[in-house]
């Protein structure tokens, strides 16, 4: 049971948790951090494996793919808070642009 | 690269023919004619131009029918002639009119679809559309059986036999008097032609159907006599006795169904002098139904009795007379077709219809004479047509024996010939004395009898399909408002079951493939 | 050349589509002459073809629109025959159309669907396999549902909902007919005898694509159990119901019947695997049920809706009967039943347009009102009752005579029965009219009605009666029906 | 190759790269020019998308590494007959729905001062054309994730509150979605080692946890396909977005993920496994066929009804798969012409609508009682587009229907015969009540102010899908070029 | 068994931070637990050799990503009968008990994979490690970012820019401006004296970026904390930024990458084929501009979408 495996092992944990707060979780805060979650255990997973690699240096490739990841979430993260945020303020009767209800 | 369709350009052709169809033609030229002109002479002048649109064509068709050489121009000159008659038929334009035009009118497609289907089998069997061999053809094909049942149909509707008796009736009555003495003297007629052209006299192996045929010719005789004693206006009885003579061309022609080689020639003779005689006798009793006594000295008046009653003896078979003559070629007929029930039957029976005819030519005079002048005097021209076609009528009793029965001319003056036809008629003026003193008067009846009732029934059942079929189908007025089903899929399956499902699906696939390796 | 007749016989209605649909509402007179120079030029491609075709060589053109679907076009004779018709009566319609829908909304969208269903009809008669005459189906049914549901009203759209159902329903069954049928013979176009090397496949199989295609056509040829949609259907504007639903969608539906029965199975294997004696059947009872129906329904159209659904299966049970004179008259029934129904709804389209009479019951009078117009369409319904020496009689002769020698007699009396039946609902059309009208028709000053509509009705009727008259010659309708079905049973051999 | 050819590949990276640099420009120039600089990279975008197809129809696949990288360590991007097909649709569509919005936002229009529609519209063309040429699957995954931001900004930027609550769960939904995507590449990354696509299916052979990969992979992209029952984003989002988005949306993205997707199960499926994953999708892809045909005849809004009947025609594309195997060619075939006339076609009805929309105030069926009249266009374009998602001939997707037919009767699977043909007739329930509701006569014909604009893009694009059968044999060549049966 | 008691007691926290942080009533101590696991995560990518994630992860993960669902938590929590709030409730029994269970198969699934396949294949390493020091990048990750799969970074950035424009899209097109906020004076001289350091910091993480880890990204992410910390405590004064300029800043990024993407086309190499000998300078100058553009972002996906319309700062056109 080395190491890698066992980070591995909790990054497929935190792909489940992330999914069932994803499904369960109805408040968009809470959505966006079950998403980061399951984002931070697919990235895990990854370099776990990268990790694992006899080769004399872990493997870059998990790591780039890793880093891409991490800030296509952070920009996911972005997005759906300012979508919250924005419906909330439309719901509060703030009318938004958007006249026809089409 | 040939053609299967050789239909002849604008396919009616006509010819002259043989002895036969040139005396039928002859006949039904002249009645049309004369009965033409007196009708052209007593109709009034606006109306003349109505009645020329269905007299002509009525005319036209009847004449062609006879001259008709191919199966599809006999049809069409029978059609034309069947369809225009209609319109004669329902001419004075009140209900009773139009009730009895719609009657014939029915019966008419009736009988004309029937004929339709009798040629196009017979042509569908034979390569050729000329009507001369067209009885060999089909009476040879496996479809005869079926034919004959249709052909006798066809007759039975356009001759008046037996049920539809009261067709004939309808037309004279309706019709207005010339017309009606036109239909009377040539369309009945072509009914016969049609007999002569398509079934199969000269062709051995349909005696059973000459057996029917008789009996069909008997049993009509004497119902046409019996309805037509029932009848109340003088047209009627004509119409009804035609019926019953019909009957008597049936029976020749059963004859020579029974023995095709011996009675062939004499059946024909016999239907043809029968036709002659039928033709013109009857004509100029309508004419002079319409015509006689009207309005005239008392002299006059006796004259026109006595010109009505040489027609009507003829009909009775009076010696001397056209109706002798086609008896007589009737008998010899009968006599030619051999030893059988039915033929010994009809021989026997022929007397006693000639009585019942007398019976029925007695009460129509009595009619005539009761029915005072009700219209004006029919003009000078109108009387001469009806003196004309009286006198061609017994100019016939002279023609006749020379021209086609052979045995008519030696029995003409044979004593015992001749009182075979006189006891009849003085019978039937002695019943008529007996039933006058014991008051007996027939109950009346109203013309056409069972066809009315039948024509009632039929509107009645049209009008009840239609309402049927109208409530069925009627456009759902208001297409029911669409009721929408509203369907929100959020109630149906929420967001969160569903990405709960998806997160199932995953697994399942990843499964799936991982299991398949 | 030959190539270039049957391109502008299609081209020009599709022209004619685009244009009318294009052209500003108000621009009457210029869609007249589009639509009627189409119909002119149409015509006389279709002439052209025609001629070519009874010289033996037609022409045609084939192209592989997708790997192993190939599709074709091929002006044979029996194309021509249907295409003859569907063109000569479109110029005829196209002048009626535009007198019709003066006073009318969307007179755009009108005459460009109408040529659309024009170009869709000659597809189905110019196509040369059955791939092609599904697609061409296809779209007709598509062109005709604006024009069922032209003026909107609930009873149109109802109409033309039910139209859809009909229309749809048997273009599936088609779909699997076809696709079956390229299953057991691939790629092959029309043969006169038809192509079907019966030789390999099983028996249910053939029968089971037999089944499909012909109730898929036999929606629009209205055989009884999928007739519903055309009595409904006559909520249409006159054109419509003149041309497309007594002339063109009704026939395309029986030419589709006569592909399939002669050009693809030929008529001895359809026969065999008992096709054709079950069609003969239904034919049979649609015949008399149709006819039996037109008696009852006072409603002017839909009498001559269910006449036209007796009147097709004439033509269904005349060529179902493997006989060559039977074929003959059946085919040129298409043509003759064609003209003369469409003098009888052009007559009906007047008869609403200038008095408002819907019903058979108002038609007392209207003789002395529109005598022009009334004559016409007396000579037309004594036509279509089967009255000698007129057209409708000639064919129906030929189908009854052909009965017989095709050994079926019991179809020559179906024949006789249902021409007493024509003559029962069509003699009200012919003697109504000069009755005495009992209450005195609002005085109206004008003696005919408008020329627009009288003209074509003229016109129609005198062909009629010119087709009656010259039913013999060469190169007429019945000719060239002669040669096709000498063709089928004979060259076939 | 050729000289001309010898250009091809890098044809390609500019597909990319060009929509995407002129999405930068056009929102750095800002409100005033943006439109223009957006115009200006569409007309190049159709142009590089034409341009490909002509290579690929010439000279047969192209494929380039990008930075002259092999694979697996580089990227490459590959276009083989069916990519290059999707890319030219994407042209057609992306075109139409360019000159709608530029047609719309006149001044006075509502979607004016919305400037932002033209960049966030070109990032999601040119990651649209990005996943339709990726041969690498993680690359994929960062295309995914940019169609769905841009996806989502643009349905939100309807601002309306529907609009809004549909953004986010189109956002969540397609996030889920991708995690799943991204997890299926570390577990196939993991066990093979290799992340190109061409190399999977040998890699896939192996080992069990790269096939579960494969199969998470294929879940996600089942997700942003919107095939049932992972279609419960699709018609809030597509409804309530500004008509030329929903165009673009239902028009191409949905069969950008469905592309990738066929690609996977031809390399999962190369290995000889998995009937039972085609059979499982096809069956999917008929419920999703009747539930989509089902929801659009009673949704009450025309928008609506179009958006679940995008559900329905995806439904077809995944029942075509279980014939995949055995005649790859001809299902092949038909899965380009049902994807290029439906995408078409949809795209034509949702630029129709929004201009009914536009002239009714609403678009709910009942009070659009004689707009038909208003807008002969629009209701013309919505008849033609109703043509192909009946498959009536002679549409594209009737050629497909026909195929597929064909197909499944030849290899005995005719349960999908009959589920195409019954779908047909199911859209017609639908596609005709809206027809009918619109050319219906108005009860009161007050006059009503319709809005100057009217649904120009839409009809060529209604009436190419609707007679797309004639263009047979060009997709045909093109298809020659695809090779979907697995090695 | 080589598992230090390290990882196990790592491994433990993650769990525990990630399950509470789901789990949690409250809404901030969700948020809280949340950013703890963010910092846990970045240890673990310490154990795991991974410095470039560790510090990508600290700076974006833990850093921007916890502000910004603070600001969030604010805005949502006062906001009192906002829809999500009741939304929370409604979730349907079955969807939780569907979705656990759904949960679980999940793990198994994934538990399944990796403990059947081997964890120590070769796959890209030898190749990439190779590869980079053909190309003379020392630090591998850099090389593969940058060169072996620059297009997916090429992408990425894109992403970001998206991001950006979609905040903005819902702001109604707003552009974005800096506005600064009122703090206490402690704070203020705290942040004072470390915006130097962070700035020096992040110049030389770009500069590091080639051969050790460090990089466009994780500089980018420093300097737009920093910016924020700065914003937070109204250090900025209320710079009017120019609008034309925010956006020419924002885009910068992307349209360097994409000139030099392009630049080899037009030279006749591959898309992103760099030539040899100006490697290192162009991903030097891609690197250098793109952390300005991602602090810009960074700090702008913060600054614009936390000023709601209800403060009415925000500058509206």
């Amino acid at each position: 049971m080395s190491a890698p495996l066992l980070y591995a092992l909790v990054g497929a944990g935190l792909v489940s948790l992330g999914a069932w707060g994803l499904v369960v979780r109805t408040h968009p805060v809470r959505k966006t951090v079950a998403a980061n979650l399951m984002g931070s255990g697919a990235f895990l997973i990854l370099v776990s494996a990268a990790r694992a690699t006899p080769a004399e240096r872990p493997d870059p490739v998990p790591h780039a793919l890793v880093l891409t990841g991490i800030v296509v979430t952070m920009a996911t993260t972005a997005v759906a808070l300012a979508l919250a945020k924005r419906r909330a303020a439309a719901s509060e009767g703030h009318s938004g642009e958007g006249a026809s209800d089409g | 690269m040939s053609s299967v369709n050789f239909t002849p350009l604008l396919f009616l052709g006509f010819a002259l023919g043989d002895t036969t169809t040139r005396t039928f033609a002859a006949t039904a030229a002249a009645v049309w004619i004369l009965a033409g002109v007196y009708a052209f002479a007593s109709e009034a002048p606006g109306k003349r131009l109505r009645l020329a649109a269905f007299y002509l064509p009525a005319a036209a068709g009847g004449i062609a029918c006879m001259l008709a050489a191919n199966a599809l121009s006999f049809y069409a000159a029978y059609t034309l002639a069947a369809l225009s008659s209609a319109g004669l038929v329902a001419w004075n334009g009140n209900e009773r009119a139009r009730k009895a035009a719609r009657i014939y009118l029915a019966l008419t497609v009736v009988s004309e679809a029937l004929l339709l289907a009798v040629l196009m089998i017979a042509a569908g069997r034979s390569w050729s559309w000329a009507l001369p061999g067209l009885r060999e053809e089909w009476a040879r094909a496996p479809e005869a059986g079926l034919v004959m049942w249709l052909l006798t149909a066809s007759l039975m509707i356009k001759c008046g036999s037996t049920i539809f008796a009261g067709i004939l009736p309808l037309q004279y009555e309706n019709a207005p008097a010339g017309a009606a003495a036109a239909l009377a003297g040539a369309s009945a007629k072509i009914g016969l032609l049609a007999m002569l052209w398509l079934l199969p006299l000269g062709v051995p192996g349909f005696e059973s159907w000459g057996a029917a045929y008789v009996a069909i010719g008997l049993s009509s005789a004497f119902l046409g006599v019996a309805l037509g004693l029932l009848a109340r206006s003088p047209r009627a009885m004509l119409g009804y006795s035609s019926a019953s003579q019909m009957g008597l061309a049936f029976v020749a022609v059963g004859a020579a169904l029974i023995a095709p080689r011996t009675a062939g020639i004499p059946a024909l003779a016999a239907v043809v002098a029968f036709t002659v005689h039928h033709a013109l006798a009857k004509s100029a009793l309508v004419l002079g139904s319409d015509a006689s006594g009207a309005g005239r000295s008392a002299i006059g008046r006796a004259l026109d009795a006595v010109l009505l009653a040489l027609p009507a003896a003829a009909l009775v078979g009076a010696p001397l007379t056209s109706g002798f003559v086609a008896k007589l070629a009737l008998k010899s007929a009968l006599a030619s077709a051999g030893p059988s029930p039915i033929v010994e039957a009809a021989t026997s029976l022929l007397p006693i219809s000639s009585v019942a005819t007398g019976l029925l030519m007695i009460r129509f005079l009595l009619a005539v004479r009761r029915s005072a002048p009700a219209q004006q005097t029919p003009p000078l021209l109108g009387r001469a047509a009806w003196y004309a076609l009286t006198g061609l009528s017994a100019a016939a009793a002279l023609a006749g024996p020379w021209s086609f029965s052979s045995y008519a001319r030696e029995h003409l003056l044979d004593p015992h010939a001749v009182w075979s036809a006189t006891w009849p008629a003085l019978a039937a003026v002695a019943l008529t004395a007996a039933a006058r003193v014991a008051r007996l008067s027939a109950p009346g009846m109203e013309t056409g009898d069972l066809l009315t009732y039948g024509h009632d029934a039929g509107l009645r059942a049209i009008a009840w399909l239609a309402g049927r079929v109208a409530k069925r189908t009627r456009p759902t007025a208001e297409t029911r408002s669409h009721r929408a089903l509203v369907l929100d899929e959020e109630r149906l399956f929420p967001t969160a079951v569903a990405m709960g499902v998806f997160v199932a699906l995953a697994v399942l696939l990843a499964v799936l493939l991982a299991r398949a390796g | 050349m030959a190539v270039l007749a049957l391109a502008v016989s299609l081209i020009a209605p599709l022209l004619a589509a685009a244009g009318s649909l294009a052209f500003r509402e108000s621009w009457r007179r210029s869609r007249l002459a589009l639509n009627a120079a189409a119909a002119v030029a149409t015509a006389a491609a279709v002439g052209a073809l025609t001629v070519r075709a009874a010289g033996g060589t037609p022409a045609g053109v084939r192209a592989e629109i997708l790997p192993g679907v190939v599709m074709g076009l091929r002006a044979d004779l029996a194309g021509a025959l249907f295409a003859t018709m569907t063109s000569v009566l479109w110029v005829v319609t196209a002048v009626y159309a535009h007198g019709y829908m003066r006073n009318r909304q969307s007179q755009g969208r009108f005459f460009g669907f109408f040529a659309l269903a024009i170009f869709s009809a000659l597809g189905v008669a110019f196509a040369a396999d059955m791939l092609t005459l599904f697609v061409f189906f296809e779209v007709l049914s598509l062109a005709t549902y604006p024009l069922v549901t032209h003026d909107g009203s609930p009873e149109a759209r109802s109409a033309g909902a039910r139209y859809l159902v009909y229309a749809l329903g048997g273009g599936t069954a088609l779909l699997l007919g076809v696709a079956g049928l390229r299953a057991i013979a691939p790629g092959e176009s029309f043969v006169a005898g038809g192509h079907l090397a019966a030789a390999g496949t099983a028996v249910p199989a053939l029968r089971a694509v037999f089944a499909l295609l012909v109730a898929g056509f036999g929606v629009k040829a209205a055989l009884v159990p999928l007739h519903g949609w055309l009595p409904r259907a006559m909520v249409a504007p006159a054109p419509v119901s003149a041309l497309l639903h007594a002339v063109a969608v009704v026939k395309s539906g029986v030419f589709g019947i006569v592909r399939v029965v002669h050009f693809v199975y030929g008529p001895d294997l359809a026969a065999r695997i008992g096709g054709t004696p079950v069609l003969a059947a239904v034919a049979a009872v649609t015949v008399l049920f149709g006819a039996a129906m037109a008696i009852t329904r006072d409603d002017l159209k839909a009498r001559l809706a269910y006449s036209t659904i007796s009147q097709l299966s004439y033509i269904v049970l005349g060529l179902s009967l493997p006989n060559a004179v039977a074929l003959a008259g059946a085919l040129g029934h298409i043509v003759h039943h064609g003209v003369m129904k469409i003098v009888l709804f052009f007559w009906a389209g007047a008869l609403y347009e200038e008095l408002k009479v819907k019903r058979v019951s108002q038609l007392d009078g209207t003789a002395r009102r529109m005598p022009l117009t009334t004559l016409a369409a007396v000579s037309a319904a004594l036509g279509l009752a089967g009255i000698p020496p007129l057209a409708g009689f000639v064919t129906k002769w030929l189908m009854g005579k052909g009965a017989t020698t095709a050994g079926s007699a019991w179809a020559t009396l179906v024949y006789a029965g249902a021409g007493a039946l024509a003559v029962a609902y069509a003699w009200p059309l012919v003697t109504r009219p000069f009755r005495r009208p009992d209450a005195e028709r609002p005085r109206r000053d004008r003696f005919e009605g408008d020329p627009w509509l009288v003209v074509p009705v003229a016109v129609a009727a005198v062909l009629a009666l010119a087709l009656a008259a010259t039913a013999g010659a060469d190169a007429m309708p019945l000719d060239i029906a002669g040669r096709v079905a000498f063709d089928v049973f004979w060259r076939g051999r | 190759m050729a000289e001309p050819g010898a250009f091809a590949p890098q044809l390609l990276g500019l597909a990319i790269v060009v929509p995407l640099a002129a999405g930068a420009v056009s929102f750095a120039l800002g409100r005033a020019r943006a439109m223009a600089a957006a115009l200006l990279g569409a007309a190049a975008a159709v142009a590089l998308a034409a341009a490909v197809a002509w290579s690929v129809a010439t000279g047969g696949a192209v494929a380039l590494d990008i930075g002259s990288w092999v694979p697996p360590l580089g990227i490459r991007l590959a276009a083989d007959g069916l990519s290059a097909l999707f890319l030219v649709l994407a042209a057609i569509v992306g075109a139409a729905v360019s000159v709608d919005a530029a047609l719309a936002s006149r001044p006075g229009a509502d979607v004016a001062d919305r400037w932002l529609f033209w960049p966030l519209w070109l990032f999601l063309w040119s990651a649209v054309n990005g996943l339709f040429l990726t041969a690498d699957v993680f690359n994929a995954y960062v295309c995914l994730e940019l169609i769905g931001f841009s996806a989502v900004a643009l349905v939100a930027s309807k601002g309306s509150k529907a609009a809004l609550d549909a953004a986010l769960s189109y956002l969540f939904a397609s996030v889920l979605g991708a995690m799943t995507y991204l997890v299926g590449v570390g577990l196939v990354y993991l066990a093979s080692g290799t992340l190109a696509l061409d190399a999977l299916d040998s890699a896939v052979h192996g080992s069990a946890s790269a096939r579960i990969g494969l199969g998470l992979m294929l879940a996600g992209l089942v997700l942003k396909t919107a095939l049932f029952p992972a279609h419960f984003w699709l018609p809030t989002a597509h409804s309530s977005a500004p008509p030329q988005v929903s165009a673009a949306l239902s028009g191409v993205v949905v069969k950008s993920s469905y592309l990738l997707a066929v690609r996977l199960l031809v390399a999962a499926t190369g290995a000889g496994s998995g009937p039972g994953l085609r059979l499982t999708l096809a069956a999917l892809g008929a419920v999703a066929i009747v539930w989509g045909s089902a929801m659009a005849l009673a949704s009450q809004r025309l928008k609506l009804m179009i958006a679940y009947s995008t559900v329905a025609q995806v439904g077809y594309l995944f029942v075509m798969l279980p014939l995949l195997e055995e005649r790859a060619a001809t299902v092949g075939l038909a899965i380009a012409l049902h994807a290029l006339s439906h995408g078409m076609a949809k795209a034509a009805m949702f630029l129709a609508a929004g201009d009914i929309a536009d002239a009714a105030g609403t678009d709910r069926f009942d009070a659009l009682a004689g707009v038909g009249r208003e807008r002969p266009v629009a209701a013309l374009s919505l008849g033609l587009a109703g043509v192909t998602m009946l498959g009536l001939p002679p549409s594209g997707s009737f050629a497909a229907k026909w195929l597929v037919v064909q197909s499944s009767l030849a290899s005995g699977q005719w349960w999908i015969a009959a589920v195409v043909v019954g779908g047909g007739l199911l859209a017609a329930l639908y596609v005709f009540r809206a027809l009918a509701s619109l050319l219906a006569k108005p009860d009161r014909s007050e006059a009503r102010t319709p809005k100057p604009r009217t649904a120009w893009a839409a009809l060529p694009l209604a009436a190419v899908s609707a007679t797309l059968l004639l263009a047979g044999p060009a997709i045909s060549r093109l298809m020659a070029a695809t090779s979907l049966a697995g090695r | 068994m080589n598992v230090a008691v390290l990882d196990v007691m790592l491994c433990a926290g993650l769990v525990w931070c990630a399950v509470s942080a789901l789990v949690k009533r409250d809404l901030f101590a969700s948020i809280v637990m949340f950013i703890s696991f963010g910092l846990l995560s970045a240890l673990a990518w310490i154990r795991l050799a991974a410095p470039d994630i560790a510090l990508a992860e600290a700076a974006i993960g833990a850093g921007a990503t916890g502000a910004l669902l603070l600001d969030a938590a604010g805005v949502l929590a006062r906001g009192d009968g906002s829809a999500a709030e009741d939304a929370e409730r409604r979730t349907p029994r079955s969807a939780n008990v569907l979705g656990t269970i759904a949960a679980g198969a999940l793990f198994a699934a994934l538990a399944w994979a990796l403990l059947s396949t081997p964890l120590d294949a070769p796959r890209l390493a030898a190749a990439a490690l190779t590869g980079a020091r053909e190309v003379g990048i020392a630090n591998p990750v850099t090389a593969v970012l940058l060169d072996f799969r620059g297009y997916d970074t090429l992408l990425e950035v894109a992403v970001l820019l998206l991001a950006v424009m979609g905040v903005m899209a819902l702001r109604s097109g707003a552009p974005v401006s800096v506005a600064s906020h009122a703090a206490d004076p402690l704070v203020r001289l705290l942040v004072g004296s470390l915006a130097p350091a962070v700035l020096l910091a992040a110049a030389y993480l770009v500069w590091a970026g080639t051969s050790s880890p460090g990089g466009a990204f994780q500089s980018g992410a420093l300097l737009g904390a920093g910016v924020i910390v700065l914003g937070l405590e109204g250090m900025l004064q209320p710079m009017r930024v120019h609008p034309g300029a925010s956006r020419l800043l924002l885009a910068a990024g992307l349209l360097a990458f994409v000139a030099a993407a392009l630049e080899p086309v037009a030279a006749g190499r591959a898309l992103l084929q760099y030539a040899p000998y100006a490697r290192k300078g162009v991903i030097l100058a891609v690197e250098g501009i793109l952390a300005l553009s991602i602090a810009t972002t960074v700090a702008g996906l913060f600054l614009a979408s936390s000023v709601t319309p209800d403060r009415g700062k925000a500058g509206r056109p």
